[in-house]
């Protein structure tokens, strides 16, 4: 199939969803409403590390229109180990504290308690006269406190056990090594170790968490929730409500972005509980500083890397030391962090440490490439530093040591094909990199990145209409066009139209198993189950043609939309025809497949970026961006060229001025979006886009994960082009005005460019 | 015999070695050669039986499936990783 | 948000009649861009929201090169920048009340809300100091005369009782050769809050080529918006060259007294106000020198 | 507690009477009162602009104006845009450049391009990034967004010289 040209996939049709969404119609999670529906809200602790001495409710309760009040004594206490609830591996117990907090809050906007009530003014005000005793301790803010001998405790459970089993706050541990790291060096011409700090910043989703719950008298409820993975939400609300999996019905609605910050729960199971208690439809919607204080930051880390090379510029040997903050329990990206920092070169000596570190803020969820873009922001400029001292072109180095077919990836494997030459080559050709740069202060950086992207589990029904069109039902959220792509790959199986497929995403009972949108996987994973549940529905129709030519099945072809036997090409029957006369031909036809997919293609991306320093205020101002990525084979290109250009924007605001402000007590400051700055409009230049198609092995269209690797390589092109621009190194995200102004004048004055990463 | 890749932090029941071969046509008989030639290696990788959540198996460069039935080769090459999930 | 009961009076004597009856329970609202955030986040929680955008004193921009300008403690933002007049004879008032959030905010909030909130970081206050404001009062005792730099006592605070009701700005109609400029620092291009903001306003004599009068207000650096007394006089006497303007910008940066915050450190913030003094000043002379004696 | 107000008004040209608490903000009632769920909560504070709509001709957001005081306001939505005829042109350039990907934002950003081609027709890059300033995206990256505005603003005036 990959072999022939395709006539659908790699167009750009107007998306299924498209007149939905620009007309207002499209239903999001708070879009949900039910008769005599109540409105939940909750109560969030001011502090960021405190035991609970008591809860009161009575004031609440007495308040007119409130009907309900729970706290973690209405959840029931869940064993504290990785479990797999549906096919995710999770700590249940620490999922469960973190959306209701049992005996300690662990940080600023901690749920403690939830009220339901007759409107959501009424809830809030409930809210406030729920009196909470706490004995207050102190905030661990820093990965560098967490692990000072001696800290404060985060959770007491924790132990190392690496080193005779004391109390700790390091969650976990993981070591990569090759070769000799020593004897790399010794080899190495150039060295260059640095030290980066980098901010806790947000994926920024513009639509509040949200859910809608109703648990009906038979013990049967529904959930209406806008969520990267229904089934996720299924297996985690069931557990932390404590009924049976699929007593739980989950309705996915459309999602307002996600970025990995989607895929777990905070009020499914709350609104859940509420309904259980009340007998009523209970919906919740979170306020911007609920989502920004108590939901998904990605870590901020601490990262020393050293590099050396020799002087013709091969890479000899790479050491590097990561440690992320987790957040109040254990999961940050840090693994993934260490597996990514050094993967787009070949190293033959390499030894990776990575800490998974608790601090006193929000539990981190995933965000896009999770811990690739802080990995990136370090290994990518000392490698600038490096093509600096050996006097070679900054993409010429990388070229010089880019990972192959066949270089191992850092925890062993070999890479199979993939496309990193390929996207720097692309960029080195690229109109923006052969372009002249002038004026004062204006600088030009690159760097790479590379993302793994997951296969998992996914579903799909391919149902063919008599007219000759067929609806498609998915179980993969789609949160950025990929209900279209999918589409396009069943109408390209069928030999119809794109238009001619109707697309939907199913809830939990629509649909067999489906993993969550995430990994970038769901173009590839889903695309895949797709595929074949558009082949399993040719197949059937092979037969009816069979049936209707007289012919044994095996016999029939069906090329460019025409069935025919071998034997006889002459007597044709078009797709329309055949399907037509399917009720007297055996009845409906309908493909379905479940796919595990396991080879799944990696994906790099290689980004170019201009920009101006203003050397009086330290304002940078990003004058273009271009962005190549390996793609394997672009399914809907404007989408593509979408999640490029996104991606691309989150990782410039993630340079230059995002990140989670504490005060020393532990309290978020800038907890709206006023103050936690996302790039606006005027904030971004033109993104451009080069589309690198080398195709997946293993994959029946070649496809690879598209949506993530984008965000990795940005912070790290913006700080070589700071370097180029005005000569100051930076080691600290984000590079906002205070700091970047501090290092143009400690330049100055002559002193070290390695700038403090505190102050603002 | 099968190869196995010793991640790193457990090259001290493996006295340094980073490759050990091991017998076994799938991935749990792997586990139980390892855990009788290594002991140690068994409480790493398993958990109740199952291999652990966090921990993913390449073998020849495929993922496995995460179950210990995934078949292996004489002479596949074994990589126990850490699991990289969509991100829970 | 709590229950709250609102008003609107469509007369001044009505709306002073009822602040007087209800002042300690009552605020008033014009664009309500701040007060409905911070009654959200149960920050205020009056009994009574005065909404004052119908009193058509409230509402008019009235101006004449003699007399100067009447500018309602209600106009919107937008309507300010969409005034030739305004644009023409008040740029840098102008351009402060166009920086006030998105347009979508500038819809609703006025400079009169702006000073009210009492926020050091608003912008049109600086620029207000600058063009030598003079805001209009009243209450039930009568009506009283503020200058735009005495009516800020401190952070979300003024010299407004609670019975009082801010009801215009009254500004000198600019001089012959005079101009004025309001810039402000941002770590973004547009939705964000004055790191520093300054305001300056410069009467120039072209024959004689030097600075007649000069007023400087500074934003965001002290616990109210500054006028930089100094400041402004290190201009007056003087032709505007780079060591005039540095001797301002260095008073500028003396009279300020900021504090870290999440916007910005002190540091960085006492650096500002040097950089965008020069910057502004140099801004309103280039303006001035342009202005053609009317 | 305070009690309900009667408010008149017009929405998407169609005369509208709803019962309100002074406290409800014109976004909650045209979500929960009248179920035009088109304009979206993103924020309350003003700063992403999902809750835009026209008040008199001008972009604002109904997270901050008070229910009460749309009484006597002409006020268009989302769900006014598109014509029995078909998509405004706006949202025809939107699907064409696949200038949305989760859509949240998208009503926002419809409603303040509408009001900008409104008063100008003819805006530059610089203006269309300006009057967009107050809608945050963050799936696009903007870039699409603009080139939609922009394709629309041509068609318009192409549409109008002809």
């Amino acid at each position: 199939m990959a072999a022939k040209p395709f006539k659908v996939i790699g167009t750009r049709p107007i998306r299924h969803d498209g007149v939905d969404k620009v007309t207002g119609r499209a239903k999001y999670g708070a879009d949900y409403s039910l008769p005599d529906m109540l409105h939940g809200k909750m109560l969030r602790s001011p502090h960021a590390h405190a035991r609970i001495k008591s809860i009161k409710c009575d004031k609440a309760l007495a308040l007119p229109g409130v009907k309900a009040v729970i706290t973690s004594a209405d959840l029931p206490d869940l064993p504290d180990k990785m479990e797999m609830a549906g096919e995710a591996p999770v700590n249940l117990a620490h999922l469960s504290q973190n959306l209701l907090a049992r005996n300690k809050v662990l940080y600023d906007g901690h749920a403690i308690a939830a009220v339901a009530a007759t409107s959501a003014h009424i809830a809030e005000e409930a809210v406030r006269l729920i009196e909470v005793e706490y004995e207050v301790l102190p905030p661990v803010m820093t990965v560098e406190d967490a692990m000072k001998t001696g800290a404060t405790i985060l959770n007491p459970k924790l132990r190392n056990k690496e080193e005779g089993d004391k109390e700790t706050n390091v969650a976990s541990h993981i070591q990569f090594k090759r070769g000799e790291v020593e004897d790399g060096f010794k080899a190495a011409d150039y060295v260059v170790e640095r030290e980066f700090k980098t901010a806790m910043v947000h994926q920024g989703y513009l639509e509040p968490h949200n859910a809608l719950a109703v648990y009906n008298a038979d013990g049967k409820s529904t959930i209406w929730t806008s969520t990267q993975g229904s089934f996720a939400v299924r297996a985690l609300a069931a557990a932390v409500c404590g009924i049976p999996e699929t007593t739980l019905k989950v309705v996915p609605a459309e999602i307002g972005g996600g970025f990995g910050g989607k895929l777990t729960v905070y009020l499914d199971p709350i609104a859940l509980a509420l309904s259980k208690k009340t007998g009523k439809p209970v919906k919740m919607i979170m306020s911007r500083a609920d989502v920004l204080k108590a939901t998904g930051p990605t870590s901020g880390s601490t990262i020393r890397c050293k590099m050396g090379c020799t002087k013709d510029g091969k890479i000899t040997a790479a050491q590097v030391w990561m440690a992320y903050e987790a957040g109040a329990y254990p999961g940050s990206p840090v693994g993934a962090g260490a597996m990514v920092i050094i993967a787009p070169y070949d190293i033959p000596h390499m030894i990776i440490d990575a800490y998974d570190v608790l601090v006193n803020r929000p539990k981190t969820a995933a965000y896009r490439a999770p811990g690739a873009t802080n990995a990136a922001m370090a290994s990518e400029t000392v490698i600038n530093e490096l093509a600096e001292k050996c006097g070679i072109d900054q993409i010429e180095f990388r070229l010089l040591n880019a990972a192959k077919e066949g270089t191992a990836q850092t925890a062993g494997p070999p890479f199979k094909k993939i496309g990193y030459v390929e996207c720097l080559e692309a960029l080195k050709n690229s109109p923006h990199y052969k372009s002249k740069l002038e004026g004062p202060n204006r600088g030009r950086g690159v760097a790479g990145g590379f993302w793994f992207n997951v296969g998992m589990n996914s579903s799909a029904v391919v149902n063919v209409n008599g007219d000759g069109t067929a609806s498609l039902v998915i179980g993969s959220v789609d949160v950025g066009g990929t209900r279209a792509a999918q589409a396009m790959v069943a109408a390209e199986v069928l030999g119809i139209k794109a238009e001619d497929v109707r697309p939907s995403v199913g809830d939990t009972e629509s649909i067999g198993y489906t993993d969550m949108t995430g990994g970038s996987r769901t173009a590839v994973t889903t695309g895949a189950a797709v595929f074949a549940a558009a082949e399993d529905a040719v197949k059937q129709l092979k037969e009816r043609a069979a049936k209707l030519l007289e012919k044994k099945p095996e016999e029939i072809a069906y090329e460019d939309g025409s069935f025919y036997a071998a034997s006889d090409p002459s007597k044709k029957l078009t797709f329309k025809e055949v399907v037509a006369k399917f009720a007297r031909t055996g009845g409906p036809v309908s493909g379905q497949a479940s796919v595990n997919l396991r080879a799944v293609g990696p994906s790099f991306a290689a980004t170019l970026i201009d920009v101006e320093v203003d050397p009086d205020t330290g304002k940078v101002k990003v004058l273009r961006a271009t962005c190549a990525q390996d793609v394997g084979k672009a399914l809907h290109p404007s989408y593509v060229e979408g999640q490029m250009q996104g991606g691309t924007a989150q990782g410039i605001g993630w340079a230059l001025n995002e990140e989670y402000v504490y005060d020393d007590r532990g309290n978020l400051r800038n907890f709206g979006l006023l103050d936690y700055r996302m790039p606006t409009c005027l904030d971004l230049p033109e993104i451009e886009t080069i589309l690198v198609e080398v195709p997946a092995p293993g994959h029946p269209i070649g496809s690879r994960g598209v949506g993530e690797v984008n965000i990795v390589p940005p912070p790290a092109a913006v700080a070589n082009a700071i370097a180029n621009a005005v000569g100051v190194r930076m080691n600290v995200l984000p590079m906002s005005p205070p700091r970047l102004l501090k290092a143009i004048i400690n330049k100055r004055s002559g002193s070290d460019t390695q700038i403090a990463a505190a102050g603002r | 015999m099968a190869t196995v890749v010793v991640p790193a932090l457990l090259r001290k029941l493996t006295d340094g070695a980073d490759r050990v071969t091991v017998s076994g046509r799938n991935i749990g008989l792997v586990i139980e050669d390892l855990e009788r030639q290594f002991p140690g290696f068994g409480e790493y990788l398993l958990q109740n039986g199952e291999l652990k959540p966090s921990i993913a198996v390449s073998i020849d460069g495929d993922m496995g499936t995460g179950g210990l039935l995934d078949k292996v080769k004489e002479n596949s090459e074994i990589f126990f990783v850490p699991a990289i999930g969509g991100g829970l | 948000m709590h229950a709250i009961n609102y008003e609107s009076p469509s007369t001044l004597d009505q709306a002073v009649k009822f602040m007087a009856a209800h002042g300690e329970k009552a605020r008033a609202m014009s664009g309500g861009s701040d007060l409905i955030i911070q009654m959200r986040a149960a920050v205020r929680r009056p009994e009574y929201v005065v909404d004052l955008k119908k009193i058509p004193e409230l509402r008019q921009i009235s101006f004449s090169v003699q007399h100067g300008l009447k500018l309602g403690a209600a106009v919107p933002a937008i309507e300010i920048h969409e005034n030739a007049d305004m644009r023409k004879y008040y740029p840098g008032l102008t351009e402060a009340a166009h920086l006030i959030g998105s347009l979508q905010i500038q819809s609703r909030a006025s400079v009169g809300g702006n000073l009210c909130n009492g926020s050091p970081a608003a912008d049109t206050i600086p620029a207000l100091i600058a063009v030598g404001a003079k805001c209009r009062v009243l209450g039930p005792k009568g009506e009283r005369i503020v200058a735009a730099e005495d009516f800020c006592t401190g952070p979300g605070r003024t010299v407004l009782a609670p019975d009082e009701i801010l009801v215009e700005f009254q500004i000198p109609g600019p001089a012959p050769h005079s101009s004025d400029a309001y810039q402000r620092f941002i770590p973004r291009n547009e939705m964000d809050i004055a790191v520093v903001g300054v305001g300056a306003s410069i009467t120039l004599d072209l024959g004689e080529d030097r600075c007649t009068a000069a007023r400087i207000g500074l934003g965001a650096v002290g616990p109210t918006p500054i006028f930089a007394k100094e400041a402004s006089a290190a201009l007056v006497g003087k032709k505007l060259d780079a060591g005039t303007i540095e001797k301002a910008a260095q008073a500028a940066i003396a009279a300020s007294s900021p504090i870290d915050d999440m916007r910005g450190t002190a540091e960085f913030r006492r650096h500002l106000v040097g950089v965008l003094t020069r910057r502004v000043v140099t801004l309103a002379a280039e303006r001035a020198r342009m202005a053609t004696s009317r | 507690m305070a009690k309900k107000t009667v408010v008149e008004t017009t929405i998407n040209g169609e005369t509208v009477e709803f019962l309100c608490e002074p406290r409800e903000s014109l976004l909650e009632v045209l979500r929960d009162e009248l179920e035009l769920t088109g304009s979206k909560e993103g924020c309350l504070t003003g700063d992403c602009g999902a809750c835009t709509v026209v008040v008199d001709g001008r972009p604002t957001c109904s997270c901050l104006v008070l229910a009460v005081e749309a009484n006597g306001k002409k006020i268009d939505t989302i769900e006014g845009l598109a014509r029995p005829e078909g998509l405004h042109v706006l949202q025809q350039k939107f699907l064409e450049h696949a200038a949305l990907q989760c859509g949240i934002c998208t009503p926002g950003v419809l409603m303040s391009a509408k009001a900008l081609l409104d008063r100008t027709p003819n805006p530059t890059e610089a203006e269309i990034r300006y009057a967009l300033a107050g809608n945050l995206c963050r799936c696009t990256g903007y870039d699409k967004i603009v080139r939609a505005v922009v394709d629309a603003a041509k068609t318009l005036s192409s549409a109008r010289a002809a």
